[in-house]
């Protein structure tokens, strides 16, 4: 299936920014009509690969070659005109503008003296969208739509582009399943019409449904590039992270204490209806679902960062305020929040800065802060963590994911609460790193924190959770003992019918 | 690049430090080569000069750090001093009067913060509208009028100076509201607050910081401020006019970004500004002592605003390359 | 690949809410002429219309170039010293020569255009916010016409009757000033709607980012936005010189905040990426007749600032409840793969 | 939260409780007005005018084609007396930037300050510290306050101008009709003074069929001079007689009508410099307008401030000096010396004068 000689060609690229190296003599070829995986825990080199064949950097050294001749992509309209498309992990869509113009955007359809032709720029979306099965208005401005419609967008825009090379950047980390069978199924058509892919992804089971070839990296180096036939799940992880891992999943088993957190009745028009459960001291729950289904909107609900309009959450028998996060916080919540670059850190500010945030006002005394005891505060948990830094006045946008997460759990730790409440908390970080986490969890759990966790990695959330919650469009709609939980019937759940995995 | 060079380069990007710099020594060649520009009794006027602008630039500076921007001060300002003159002409009496325009620029201020927080409207537009909206109340109030005879006994306070000594009394308000304004920011949780709000209104949000809380008091200190500093202008020139510190916010803007303060909110220090605004304030009466025409002011200043965002750009461009 | 449905193409839902927008702003001016015009029927007399139209004349062209920058998410404070700068240098050339009106046109331009750049190869290469850069050029472009001028004031006497003329003659009844703003407004419309690098600035004001990642060069078109700002606040320089025939260093001192509240007004959001010149032309007619208006009503003239402020509040206000209500229709609406 | 509100309430209240019976305008007015006038000393008639005198003139803003020419005048006669010129002034007519302006003469140890005042408060104070530093100082154009000046160049009396202007107005007219006056800003001394005698003057059974319908302000401001007469003609129809005693209000408003539909039917007069009317005098919109000539007033003060600093005079009424080539003056009550009648310009003489 795929042709004999590479359509685009990466030599021995190097890149560096400052000190840091961050690709170095990375060599592999694309074939078209075959699918290649890149992977590579974070910091690993991927994104830089991805910007180089973007247009947005240039290699130091290196080359790169399309049909055999040598490209110079200086930017992003470089690429773009050799027929590279790029789908980014955060689409870039332009949100007052409409669906047609977005996809247009550069290569609007032209009628008399230039002018844009727009009824036909509307057509050209609607066929695209029609052959990508999908109805979207193209005249409603992007702002508004879900990412997975984002995702599709930018995937219309590719299409449009005729691109023979498609790069994809964690296009799924953010879709359902039934999403990202949309998206694979669109993928393979790409394919099939004789494109390149490149596909990276966090989720092995996704790169083993798509992908004929797989590049490993590591460090900015590269390691190996495999035929997916040639190669274990088990064997891609050990070199990715150069060692052996141990369990995935280390989950103990604690004795479940006293309702630490009790949600009656969680209501909040029209993104989720007449939500309830318990959370016990020492436990992990889970709470599965869709993307899209309210999961996290329920749990910021619950530490008061979105508004709610009936129901009733108590914890450790307080009942909360509604709309005041500070109250949650007093009362021994913590949220660590879906994402991480919004929500949970300052990007500018110091790691010292947003490790004490939280808790600034109980390390102040008589409401004056020095400075001296916030540093000590940072430094205590970040070395707890573990967590990888220069300095802690640098600014933590500085650091990897990885450490990025580390340093929101640090954050939310120090303020030791008694309910914690993780939103994807291994989103984007690397399987070290994620295990590490896992652990952490674990532990936490066992000294009787009880843990509420949002997960879409069905593998986590089976083998963390004692108990999961599932939710499907703004209702809670089925409780799984850790022995009912499958992936079966947890998708089940949460799609109202069979599972297509 | 060898470490020391980086590190020497790493301290000039530190703009703040820079700003600091450039002040004192622009202080000591202006005292060391212009005539009487040591003198006490200019230091007294150079104090007088800058007071406006200095008790406006401290809220202006939290404001500007937690991203948004305040652009009726001088209106407020004007307002301020336009009831004080009405008040005046009414026959109350001038201790009543002050509280009240106190209290009036708070109002004001909470006005801009309800449609910036409660209606979340963009802040550089809501006060481009309450700047002519105030202004134009000012007018209403006041007319063309201008109103005097202030008490002798609050207009020589304000233009006075400590006993004997070369310090004017209002420079004991400067210096304490900026120690107020500084250690707010700087040391203490709402200081953390105001650049958590700069830098991520989100992601402090989710920190139990309440965005729309912070903002909202800091318009209201800025409203205060302002209308503390519509009294003073007031009391030193003797006359409450409606047209009174027009203008004046382009200036206090631009000495506080002159301070280091990113307009972009999440970066800033209260040292910076304080020497912004001494810096100009003093190179503006340096050059008309020298006998150098305004126009070479407004030319210098403009220049320096772009220079203190451009410089420190240049040298991590350079420093990256 | 088979048949499809097509929706057929239709008013994008933008459209109708872009239009309901400008529509406010006519209604608002509509109300306001009745009103006006019901206490005084001389409001609507040949020649307070001609005065209006030509007031709004430079307003307006300022506000075109205002609203180029505004829509890629930038902000021009410039503009009032650079009208002051172009009239200045028009008028001095003038008083020498009697230059055809064209050719002053030009310089008055050019003199902009060169202002224009700067401000954005500053912004642009410098990386320094638009804000920053404009407050500062503000002052420098300011500082640099009272160098030159002095003291100077350039009279009436002093300038070529051709050129005065320009101020105040008719072509068909429409004034010259009135007729180049609506050329400026009409040319400026057409390429920001129907050409691709006016959608592109609009591109690079919804999303910055998204903007230099589809490969529009985000640079280029920031310097032309400013440039064209800078042109036409040139240009206006030389509407204000033939309009008023005295010029001094001075001339067009606090035009800035005038030209943003118009903009403002006209619907344009200050945080790019919506609004259209038309709107923004529309405010500046507006906040014009307002002035006119308030005379002729004879309301105190001190009213009239404290109005426009209540006015650019209530724009503002208003803007963002139809945003909410619109962005309100659209979740719900939503559009979900067709399965 | 609410605590510190509330606590914040209570300040309020306190003060303003506190308050009651305090400084209040009326319970100062004595005390502000009997602060005395800091000149002293003894007229000598025959010191010696002394040379090397340090002059400074700070008008109420630079850029003012009138102001050019006062000043312009100034210079010669501090040239004539060998003494040091200097002119200092703000872009904007704010009496905060003339503050500091006089702030920084103190520095420089002038001998004499020749200022026009933009609040004849707000300079006050430190005109009076000038003075304690020994700094004579001469007002023209717009007075300060009494107190704080020790000579006042008055173009011409008071009277004298708004009966000419009534007089000028009344002629247009035909004797009966509407007028409007376009001032320039409703504080500015002179021009209400002016405008207080024209009040007078139109209320006196001659001038009975004459109405003053309006007084606008220009605010000495061209553009917004120009918009305000726009108005005027379209609130006033009937309108027959634009009366502007300022320099740029009359510019303003002729350039106006000589290109509107109003041209032939409106007549512009008051205070203007032939330099600027001779265009709307020719084409007819203006048919006489009248001014001192304002080189004299700047030539008139240097010679003020150079016989007080030299000890010639002190400011009482009754002394008298010499003024160059102005000969001889006496200075009338309150320390005011004026200049002479104002002339009347018309298409018969503009061509004589060039100001």
């Amino acid at each position: 299936m795929a042709d004999a000689l590479p359509l685009l060609r990466v030599r021995e690229v190097s890149k560096s920014f400052g000190a840091v190296a961050a690709v170095r003599d990375v060599s592999f070829d694309l074939y078209g009509g075959e699918a290649h995986a890149l992977v590579g825990e974070n910091g690993a080199g991927k994104s830089t690969i991805v910007k180089m064949l973007a247009g947005v950097h240039r290699p130091d050294t290196g080359s790169i070659e399309l049909d055999g001749t040598g490209q110079d992509l200086g930017t992003p309209a470089d690429a773009k005109a050799a027929g590279i498309a790029v789908i980014y992990q955060e689409p870039t869509l332009f949100p007052d503008l409409s669906v047609a113009e977005n996809i247009a955007m550069g290569r609007q359809p032209l009628g008399r003296f230039k002018t844009i032709d727009r009824a036909a720029m509307v057509r050209q979306a609607a066929q695209l969208f029609a052959r990508l099965g999908v109805s979207i208005d193209p005249n409603r401005p992007a702002r508004g739509l879900s990412i997975a419609d984002q995702q599709l967008v930018e995937i219309a825009k590719a299409l449009s582009a005729d691109a023979r090379v498609v790069v994809m950047d964690e296009p799924t980390a953010a879709l359902t399943g039934v999403e990202v069978e949309r998206l694979f199924a669109v993928a393979r058509s790409l394919r099939d019409d004789g494109a390149a892919l490149m596909f990276i992804s966090h989720r092995f089971e996704e790169i083993t449904a798509l992908c004929e070839r797989v590049t490993i990296m590591r460090d900015g180096r590269h390691v190996s590039t495999d035929l997916l036939t040639d190669i274990t799940v088990d064997e891609m992880v050990r070199k990715m992270v150069g060692r052996d891992l141990g369990a995935l999943f280390p989950k103990q088993d604690v004795a479940a204490g006293a309702v630490a957190l009790k949600v009656r009745g969680l209501s909040r028009d029209p993104v989720f209806k007449d939500v309830s459960f318990d959370v016990r001291a020492g436990e992990i729950v889970a709470l599965a679902g869709l993307v899209g289904s309210g999961r996290s909107e329920v749990v910021q609900s619950i530490f008061g960062v979105d508004p709610r309009d009936t129901g009733t959450v108590e914890v450790v028998g307080k009942t909360l305020k509604p709309g005041s996060p500070k109250q949650a916080m007093a009362a021994g919540v913590a949220l660590v929040p879906e994402d991480r670059r919004q929500q949970g850190l300052l990007m500018e500010l110091s790691i010292e800065r947003n490790v004490t945030l939280p808790r600034s006002r109980s390390l102040s005394q008589l409401g004056f802060l020095t400075g001296n005891r916030e540093r000590r505060e940072a430094k205590e948990w970040t070395q707890k963590l573990k967590t990888k830094y220069g300095r802690l006045s640098d600014n933590v946008g500085t650091l990897s994911g990885g450490n990025q997460q580390k340093v929101v759990l640090a954050k939310w730790l120090a303020t030791n609460p008694k309910v914690l409440i993780v939103d994807e908390p291994t989103r984007g970080i690397d399987v070290g790193t994620k295990a590490e986490v896992h652990r952490l969890m674990s532990s936490l759990a066992a000294d009787g924190v009880a843990v509420l966790m949002v997960s879409s990695e069905l593998p986590e959330v089976l083998g963390m959770a004692d108990r999961v919650l599932v939710m499907r469009e703004g209702r809670l709609v089925a409780e799984l003992d850790r022995s009912e939980a499958t992936e079966e019937s947890v998708m089940f759940a949460a799609t109202g019918q069979e599972a297509t995995l | 690049m060898s470490a020391t060079e980086s590190a020497v380069v790493s301290r000039f990007a530190n703009w703040n430090a820079a700003i600091i710099a450039i002040t004192v020594i622009v202080l000591i060649v202006a005292a060391a080569s212009v005539d009487s520009f040591g003198t006490s009794q200019n230091f007294g006027f150079l104090v007088l000069d800058l007071l406006p602008i200095a008790l406006v630039a401290l809220p202006m500076t939290l404001v500007i750090v937690t991203g948004e921007i305040d652009l009726s001060v001088a209106s407020t300002l004007g307002l301020s001093s336009a009831v004080m003159g009405y008040l005046w002409n009414a026959n109350q009496p001038i201790e009543t009067i002050i509280p009240l325009c106190l209290l009036l620029g708070a109002v004001l201020g909470a006005v801009n913060g309800f449609f910036v927080t409660v209606l979340g409207l963009p802040s550089l537009a809501v006060t481009i509208g309450t700047l002519a909206l105030y202004r134009g109340l000012a007018f209403v109030v006041l007319g063309d009028s201008a109103v005097a005879d202030f008490p002798t006994v609050y207009t020589d306070w304000v233009t006075g100076s400590i006993g004997g000594t070369p310090i004017p009394n209002v420079l004991i308000i400067i210096v304490v509201l900026a120690i107020v304004f500084g250690v707010i920011l700087h040391a203490t949780p709402i200081g953390r607050a105001v650049f958590a709000v700069g830098a991520s209104e989100q992601a402090a949000r989710f920190a139990g910081v309440r965005p729309g809380r912070v903002k909202f008091w800091l318009y209201v200190a800025s409203g205060l401020i302002s209308g503390l500093a519509g009294v003073l202008w007031t009391l030193r020139y003797s006359s409450a006019r409606a047209d009174n510190g027009a203008g004046l916010e382009l200036a206090v803007v631009a000495a506080v970004l002159l301070g280091g303060v990113s307009i972009f909110g999440g970066k800033g220090a209260l040292p910076g500004v304080i020497a912004g605004v001494v810096l100009l304030g003093s190179l503006q009466n340096a050059l008309r002592l020298s006998d150098v025409s305004n126009e070479a002011l407004n030319v210098v200043t403009g220049v320096l605003l772009i220079a203190s965002v451009l410089g420190p750009n240049l040298v991590n461009r350079l420093r990256r390359t | 690949m088979t048949a499809v449905e097509l929706p057929a193409p239709h008013r994008s839902s933008l459209d109708v809410v872009l239009r309901a927008r400008e529509l406010g702003i006519v209604l608002a001016l509509g109300i306001l002429v009745l009103v006006t015009t019901i206490s005084n029927p001389r409001f609507l007399s040949g020649q307070s219309i001609r005065d209006i139209l030509l007031n709004t004349a430079i307003l307006a062209v300022l506000a075109v170039g205002q609203a180029v920058v505004v829509i890629t998410r930038n902000i021009d404070l410039s503009v009032g010293s650079v009208l002051g700068l172009s009239a200045f240098t028009v008028g001095t050339l003038l008083q020498n020569d009697n230059l055809p009106v064209v050719l002053a046109l030009l310089v008055g331009a050019g003199v902009g255009v060169v202002c224009g750049a700067v401000n954005g190869v500053i912004v642009r290469y410098g990386n320094v916010p638009a804000l920053v850069v404009t407050l500062g050029t503000l002052y420098v472009y300011r500082g640099i016409t009272y160098f030159w001028a002095g003291g100077q004031q350039i009279n009436a006497d002093e300038l070529p009757a051709g050129f005065l003329d320009f101020g105040n003659a008719t072509l068909l009844g429409v004034p010259y000033l009135v007729v180049i703003a609506l050329l400026v407004l009409v040319i400026t419309g057409v390429v920001l709607r129907n050409y691709r690098v006016g959608r592109e600035l609009y591109a690079m004001g919804s999303s910055p980012q998204a903007a230099r990642l589809a490969g529009i060069a985000v640079g280029r078109r920031t310097i032309g936005a400013f440039t064209v700002s800078g042109a036409l606040a040139g240009l206006a320089g030389v509407l204000f010189a033939a309009r008023f025939g005295t010029i001094d260093a001075a001339a067009g001192t606090g035009y800035e905040l005038n030209v943003v509240a118009a903009v403002v007004v006209g619907g344009v959001a200050v945080f790019g990426g919506s609004g259209t010149v038309w709107g923004a032309a529309l405010g500046a007619l507006l906040l014009t007749t307002i002035g006119s208006a308030l005379a002729v009503l004879e309301i105190n003239q001190f009213w009239q600032q404290a109005i426009v402020g209540g006015l650019i509040l209530l724009a503002i206000g208003a803007d963002r409840l139809v945003a909410v209500r619109v962005a309100a229709s659209l979740k719900k609406r939503g559009s979900h793969v067709s399965n | 939260m609410t605590q510190r509100r509330n606590l914040a309430v209570l300040a309020v209240l306190a003060l303003a409780l506190s308050a009651c019976g305090g400084t209040t305008k009326s319970s100062t007015e004595s005390q502000n007005t009997a602060a005395p006038a800091t000149t002293a000393g003894k007229a000598d008639p025959n010191a010696p005018l002394k040379e090397g005198l340090k002059i400074a003139y700070l008008p109420k803003q630079l850029n003012n084609p009138y102001t050019d020419v006062e000043v312009g005048g100034g210079k010669v006669a501090v040239g004539e007396i060998k003494g040091e010129y200097k002119l200092v002034g703000p872009n904007d007519a704010s009496a905060s930037s003339q503050v500091s302006y006089i702030n920084t003469l103190i520095q420089q140890q002038q001998n004499v300050i020749v200022v026009a005042a933009n609040d004849p408060n707000a300079v006050c104070p430190s005109l009076n510290q000038a003075r304690k530093a020994g700094v004579k100082i001469v007002t023209f154009d717009s007075d300060a306050s009494k107190t704080c000046r020790d000579a006042f160049i008055n173009q011409a009396t008071t009277q004298g101008i708004g009966e000419s202007l009534v007089k000028m107005a009344s002629e247009l007219a035909g004797g009966s009709g509407e007028i409007a006056i376009l001032s320039a800003t409703p504080n500015a001394t002179n021009q209400n003074s002016w405008i207080k005698v024209m009040q007078t003057e139109l209320a006196k059974p001659e001038n009975s069929k004459l109405k003053l319908v309006k007084i606008a302000y220009g605010n000495d401001d061209d553009q917004k001079s120009f918009t305000e007469a726009q108005g005027l003609l379209q609130s006033y129809p009937n309108l027959k007689v634009i009366v502007s005693p300022t320099t740029v209000g009359i510019a303003a408003a002729s350039r106006y009508v000589s290109a509107s539909s109003y041209k032939g039917k409106v007549a512009i007069t008051g205070l203007g410099l032939p330099n600027q009317m001779r265009q709307y005098v020719k084409d007819g919109t203006v048919k006489k307008f009248a001014l001192w000539n304002p080189a004299d007033i700047g030539y008139l003060a240097a010679y003020a401030g150079a016989a007080l600093s030299s000890g010639q005079i002190t400011g009482a009424q009754g002394e008298k000096f010499k003024a160059g080539k102005l000969g001889e003056y006496t200075i009338g009550a309150d320390g005011e010396i004026v200049l002479g009648p104002p002339t009347e310009f018309t298409a018969a003489n503009i061509d004589q004068f060039n100001f």
